[in-house]
């Protein structure tokens, strides 16, 4: 299905923000907040995972129900697993599109990964001392 | 020990009165602060010494050496940027320019992935702000536009607008509407007295509705704009009219959605033409700490907020080209220098990607998502809590920020200043 | 120790009664001195005139508005770029350059005083921190107290030692130098979008008017023994038929001091204007100097206009938004909780505009009409009447009846039945700018005892030298050769340095900031006082403890202390 | 006089390469140029192998011809007043800005900020041209003023932003924000676009597509024969007390 992917702050992305590398900080920016009846079409409970393609690749997240979404469009925490697939096209202004991309979701059978996992795929190296 | 009156390194509020006590060098209590500021003054989990990345392994280092590595990587770099600033100190930061002015780099901050758009819209049409205790004395009329504050700014409600006492208000609480607008129902949006639902995307045709109404032309609107419709909105065009004074707090609702920085252009316009009727104010919700100070500083250094390119030696400004996700996106820059923000987290992927190719050295007090990308991480003292300094509040107000706690960590300004030191050098030479 | 030695120097220092005599200054250590060992280095002037380095009474220099006037313009910033090259850094912007834009530029034109005509007290630090990347002159900052909520209330109360009290401890808390008011009463009201239209018009709320201000923030400034007088920026910039508001605010002011005036009136080209509309719109310059010519009390700045594009930015956030509502420009405008406020605007002034060419024509006319020099000073209230590298041209047309006659043929053609300018033969000598470009300055800020505008032994070594020999140039024909020698010195010394050099800065240099801080009794120190602390605490949104700005911020400290009647 | 400009190849080929200096008339006196890599000063010929045909005593009589991998190639033909270029690929941001006069050809695709602030002489881009074609800078009050940009491909966002005088033409798409600020001269958009003529003051914008996401403050005046066409014309933008023309062929408000 076709969503409409929008990013944004929340209390507990900042509250984790200082540690990414975290485990909350990853359970946090890898929540895919969505309306109940598009879970219900999707055959999702809450935590399942879905994997999210968008214009630059696709990433696992998990699915969580909320009531401030509507139908057909998502809300994920501003973080590295909406940026895996957002796109770095500013229309010259310096700033992605982070609150208008059309993403497909469809559930998944592997879990999302962690956020060094992420960045060791794009070429990182992970830190863990 | 208890420090009073500490400032919150978190967001774009800085608020003042945070009360932190301090047992055996660390935070064991913080009062006042909300819970990503109390989150920030416990934060543990430091990286302890510098490292550099040697192939697959990561590499105790020194200090000296660290600074030496960054200083011949930015020196020989034909195009350095040098990012983030906006989680560091006034003075750090025009050190940051200096060195920029210096090698002929890019120095650009973190408001070009926040109100960078904020910024432009401003240059076409200027803005008719306030600082924060204007509204809280004076405001009847709150609009928070594509801002979510419980979430955000979780004591912009308390401090400032809802629930604050101000002098001219009798009762706060009663006496001052608030007005949301937001794609979606958010939390700030269920203590509002008023919601306006936008479509995505649609918040420029909204805000032209509303100007054309509050001249008086709503019969040439459409039924329904963006799906909210023409009787709601003349009722707020009228709300905000009759209101002795009007603020509005704009967030990247609107900074992030298409049109960018027209639509905050618009929204300004907007308030422009309110304050042919009434009294009526407009501001950007500044989210990371001291981005605005980022701003202050480059301003009047450079002549610009962000976006500057020194590479032909005079500054050199334009947003779109000269901003650090364009520039890494079109793999743009063969160096880059790290401050107070973590882009590996913000960015795009496909910057992540060119930030995989080039060097890249960070000066963070924390292992973070970029630390993966470096060739070399220099911790240091963390801004606000081990290191004073000067941060700009969201509405200009500059603050000198307590240190809490003492450390044996050098602050982002000492460690800057030495890798300047060691490029003057290289440079007179 | 350094000494050094301007040998043969053509001396005007007004404030000692030199004028135009060979010389030789002698300097040790950053200050003048009678004489100088045999090792000092010398500079030969070569006959050249020379004077005590320039002071500029009234200039917007740096600050939150400032800074907003830069941010907003980034076309403005792309005119005047220059890159990094030896001891200077790079700089942009020509109505609003940068810092070092700034300091570079007036280092260059032989400046080394300068005050900042507003700041807000909540925003000092920001005031103080660019002061520090202004590195080649001295600094000081006007402290705005035209809507201080605590003032306004002791106003009402007609406590003025109280008034007094609350000034004492602002300026010492935020390291201001002297009292500014702008449109009094006006920027409370903006607050509400209203504002008063002269000074009978009650404030909202705390129902005191413009007059009263005024007069008992005079009096308490002199209760305080500041340095300075109150320096006012009047009500009603601006508008056609001002002029009588500006002379009733001037009929207000006792005459208090000695040794200075007891009010600074500054832009005052702003408020000199007459009809009652933009039709009939004329100059009252005449009226105006003739009121100040008999009233020692009161000295005033022109506020020049000059033809251009340029940036308006002042505390006076009502006028800023008709202006905006006239021009449909860009506008900026920040009010100040418990204080104050501003707006911006950017401006081009015309020659073929009417209005504008009267303006330009009232500001020539304050300084030609007004006998003595000490009391209008040059000025264009930087950058709102033109950016300051323009005060060469300004000298020049004060000097040159032929130079003001062959503009005033550019000018719109019916501004000559609209002014005074074109019958006026003065012709203003050298002593007479020396006088209104440094040494009047000086003593009306109240500094020359603290070394500044004179070059007696003690005074700090400021001194311009202009590649131009007085006794060989006719400034009357030959007005382009002024211009010039003007606008580039051939040294700029500062602090006993060569600092500046035939347009460029040799040294990075590093500012002083002079600020006042009276010293009351304990039963007038607002620190202690319950009832401002609680009102403070109430209604600000920083701490108390967090609103004085700390010593880190200033590089140089020049603490002035007073014994206040307190 | 023909001078040929082939780009080598370079190691750090990502790093833009800025060529304010490569316009006709400074090759009346030679090659001897200078660009700019980056913060690296470099010879004309360490960049491109350079040939010269003929020669010329005016710039009108100069053609410059950029071949190869030109697409980071930025501020060729800055300030142009006569005289030719030829660009055979693509190219590189700000080509063409503050032009008074001469041609400018580019056979590929422009990058952003083509012909911006331009006040005369000819664009004309075989490509696509991408955001900010034929616009203004950054707080700047006046775009393009005078000239003429054709663009045969699509256009990219804030297309012809804040348009002052002269004539923009785009043969395809535009992207969003096409015209927005407008305060004279006629822009003309043969595809579809969205939110055309957004706060526009002055000036005349033709879609011969579908304005998607049209702008609720204009107010629609009635149907023109226009080249053939019948399109619907609006005034506005209200919101802006402008009085510009909109016509489009068809419209969808975003309700």
């Amino acid at each position: 299905m076709t969503f409409l992917m929008i990013t944004g702050r929340t209390v507990n992305q900042g509250v984790t923000v200082e540690n990414k590398t975290s485990p909350e900080y990853a359970a946090e920016t890898s929540t895919c907040f969505m309306h109940e009846f598009d879970m219900m079409e999707l055959g999702l409970d809450d935590g399942d995972a879905v994997r999210v393609t968008g214009p630059c690749g696709e990433v696992v997240m998990r699915a969580a129900a909320s009531p401030e979404v509507e139908m057909g469009t998502v809300f994920v925490p501003y973080g590295p697993y909406a940026n895996h697939i957002v796109a770095a096209g500013t229309r010259s202004t310096g700033m992605p599109d982070f609150k208008s991309h059309e993403v497909e979701i469809e559930p998944a059978d592997e879990e999302p990964k962690l956020v060094h996992e992420l960045m060791e795929d794009l070429g990182g190296l992970a830190y863990d001392r | 020990m208890i420090v009073k009156d500490a400032v919150c390194p978190f967001c774009g509020c800085l608020c003042d009165d945070i009360e932190v006590e301090v047992e055996e060098g660390r935070v064991v209590a913080v009062t006042n602060a909300c819970e990503l500021g109390t989150t920030k003054f416990m934060g543990e989990k430091r990286m302890k010494n510098p490292i550099l990345r040697v192939g697959d392994e990561w590499k105790d280092i020194t200090y000296d050496e660290a600074v030496k590595y960054a200083a011949d990587m930015l020196l020989a770099a034909e195009r350095p940027l040098l990012y983030g600033w906006s989680g560091t100190h006034g003075e750090a930061q025009c050190v940051g320019v200096h060195m920029a002015e210096l090698i002929h780099g890019v120095i650009d901050n973190t408001s070009s992935v926040c109100h960078g758009p904020s910024i432009l819209a401003i240059q076409e049409v200027g803005h008719p702000g306030c600082t924060l205790g204007v509204v809280k004395n004076r405001a009847d009329l709150v609009i928070y536009w594509g801002s979510n504050p419980i979430d955000a700014h979780p004591r912009h409600l308390s401090r400032y607008t809802r629930y604050a006492e101000g002098f001219f208000l009798e009762n706060a609480f009663r006496d001052r509407k608030v007005i949301v607008v937001d794609v979606r129902k958010t939390e700030s949006a269920n203590i509002a007295d008023e919601f306006i639902k936008i479509r995505p995307g649609g918040d420029y045709a909204v805000l032209s509705a509303l100007r054309a109404i509050v001249q008086g032309k709503a019969d040439t609107i459409p039924r329904t704009v963006a799906g909210v419709t023409r009787e709601q909105l003349v009722r707020v065009a009228n709300l905000c009219k009759s209101a002795k004074f009007g603020a509005v707090y704009f967030g990247l609702g609107l900074t992030m959605t298409q049109g960018k920085y027209k639509n905050i252009r618009n929204a300004i316009e907007l308030v422009s033409e309110l304050s042919r009727h009434t009294k009526f104010t407009i501001s950007a919700m500044r989210g990371h700490y001291n981005v605005y100070g980022s701003n202050e500083v480059n301003t009047w250094m450079t002549g610009y907020p962000f976006g500057i390119d020194f590479s032909r030696g005079i500054a050199f400004y334009n947003p779109g080209e000269t901003t650090a996700v364009d520039i890494l996106a079109r793999k743009e820059c063969d160096a880059a220098l790290i401050v107070g923000s973590d882009p590996a987290a913000h960015f795009p992927r496909k910057c992540l990607e060119h930030l995989a190719e080039i060097p890249v050295v960070q000066l963070d007090p924390y292992p973070n998502a970029t630390t993966a990308f470096c060739n070399v991480q220099i911790p240091v003292a963390v801004t606000g809590i081990d290191a004073e300094g000067t941060a700009y509040r969201m509405d200009g107000v500059p603050i000198r920020t307590r240190r809490v706690l003492s450390s044996d960590y050098l602050s982002d300004e000492e460690v800057l200043a030495r890798m300047y030191a060691l490029m003057q050098e290289a440079r007179e030479r | 120790m350094t000494e050094l030695l301007v040998k043969n120097a053509c001396v005007i220092d007004p404030l000692r009664g030199i004028n135009g005599e060979t010389m030789d200054i002698a300097i040790r250590d950053g200050k003048i001195v009678e004489e100088v060992s045999d090792a000092a280095e010398v500079i030969d002037a070569r006959g050249m005139l020379t004077l005590p380095g320039g002071v500029d009474s009234h200039t917007h220099i740096c600050g939150t508005k400032v800074n907003f006037g830069r941010y907003m313009s980034p076309e403005d910033m792309r005119a005047g770029r220059t890159p990094r090259r030896g001891a200077m850094h790079a700089t942009s912007g020509y109505s609003v350059p940068t810092t070092y834009g700034n300091s570079y530029r007036y280092s260059v034109m032989g400046y080394t005083t300068l005050l900042e005509g507003a700041m807000a007290p909540l925003e000092a630090r920001h005031t103080h921190e660019e002061f520090t990347y202004t590195p080649l002159q001295d600094t000081m900052a006007n402290t705005l107290f035209d809507g201080n909520w605590a003032i306004l209330e002791a106003i009402r109360d007609g406590d003025v030692k109280r008034v007094a009290a609350i000034i004492a401890w602002t300026l010492k808390a935020v390291k201001g130098f002297g009292v500014k008011l702008t449109n009094p009463g006006g920027t409370e009201a903006w607050q509400w979008g209203k504002n008063v239209s002269c000074i009978r018009d009650p404030v909202p709320y705390f129902e005191v008017t413009p007059a009263e201000i005024i007069r008992s923030i005079v009096e308490a400034n002199e209760l305080l023994h500041l340095p300075h007088s109150v320096h006012l920026h009047c009500n009603n910039l601006g508008t056609p038929g001002n002029y009588s508001c500006t002379l009733g605010s001037f009929g207000l002011i006792p005459d208090l001091n000695e040794k200075r005036q007891t009010l600074y009136a500054t832009h005052v080209q702003f408020h000199a204007y007459g009809g009652s509309e933009w039709k009939d719109f004329c100059s009252k310059s005449e009226p105006i100097a003739r009121f100040v010519d008999m009233r020692p009390q009161i000295v005033m700045d022109m506020g020049q206009v000059m033809f251009g594009r340029t940036t308006t930015m002042t505390a006076d956030g009502p006028m800023e938004f008709n202006l905006y509502r006239l021009h449909h420009e860009k506008w900026s405008n920040h009010d100040v909780e418990l204080e104050t406020g501003s707006g911006i605007i950017p401006v081009i002034y015309r020659r073929k505009n009417l209005v504008n060419s009267i303006m330009w024509a009232i500001g020539l006319e304050l300084a030609l009409l007004t006998k003595s020099p000490w009391q209008c000073l040059l000025s264009t209230d930087n950058p709102n009447g033109a950016p300051f590298v323009k005060y060469p041209e300004i000298i020049g047309l004060l000097m040159s009846k032929r130079y003001r006659d062959a503009e005033f043929a550019t000018v719109h053609p019916d501004t000559e039945s609209r002014v005074p300018l074109p019958a006026i033969e003065r012709e203003l000598d050298w002593h007479e700018i020396a006088v209104m470009t440094r040494a009047g300055a000086a003593r009306a800020l109240g500094i020359q005892d603290l070394g500044k505008g004179h070059l007696a032994p003690g005074a700090d070594a400021d001194v311009a030298i202009y590649p131009l020999k007085i006794d060989e140039v006719d400034p009357s024909a030959e007005y382009q050769k002024v211009i010039d020698a003007f606008s580039r010195t051939e040294y700029t010394i500062k602090r006993g340095r060569v600092v500046a050099r035939r347009g460029e800065c040799l040294v990075h240099g590093s500012n002083a900031t002079l600020w006042v801080a009276p010293k009351v009794s304990d039963g007038y120190d607002m620190g202690k006082d319950p009832d401002f602390i609680e009102k403070f605490d109430r209604y600000y949104t920083v701490r108390m403890s967090n609103y004085p700005v700390q010593e880190e911020y200033v590089t140089r400290n020049r603490r002035i202390e007073t014994e206040a009647e307190l | 006089m023909k001078v040929t400009l082939a780009m080598k190849p370079a190691a750090k080929w990502f790093i833009p390469i800025e060529a304010e200096s490569i316009v006709p008339k400074n090759f009346l006196s030679g090659t001897d140029l200078r660009v700019w890599r980056g913060n690296r000063e470099l010879r004309l010929d360490e960049v491109f192998s350079v040939s010269v045909e003929g020669d010329a005593d005016r710039a009108e009589d100069v053609e410059v011809v950029l071949s190869g991998d030109t697409f980071r190639l930025k501020r060729v033909g800055e300030y142009l007043d006569a005289g030719k270029i030829t660009v055979l690929g693509g190219i590189g941001m700000h080509c063409g800005n503050f032009m008074s006069g001469g041609t400018i050809e580019i056979h590929g695709n422009a990058d952003g900020w083509l012909g911006r602030e331009m006040a005369g002489g000819t664009i004309v881009c075989r490509g696509d041209a991408a955001d900010y074609c034929a616009s203004g800078y950054r707080g700047g009050r006046k775009g393009m003023k005078g000239g003429t940009v054709e663009v045969f491909g699509r256009a990219g966002d804030f297309l012809a932003e804040s348009l002052a005088g002269g004539t923009v033409i785009v043969h395809g798409d535009a992207g969003d924000m096409t015209g927005a600020e407008m305060r004279g001269g006629t822009l003309v958009v043969h595809g579809d676009c969205s939110r055309p003529a957004a706060n526009m003051k002055d000036g005349s914008c033709y879609v011969y597509g579908t304005a998607r996401g049209m702008i609720p403050t204009f107010k629609k005046i009635g149907t023109v024969q226009h080249d053939g066409r019948t399109l619907i014309r609006f005034s506005g933008d209200l919101a802006n007390r402008g009085k510009g023309n909109l016509f489009v062929k068809g419209y969808e408000y975003l309700d």
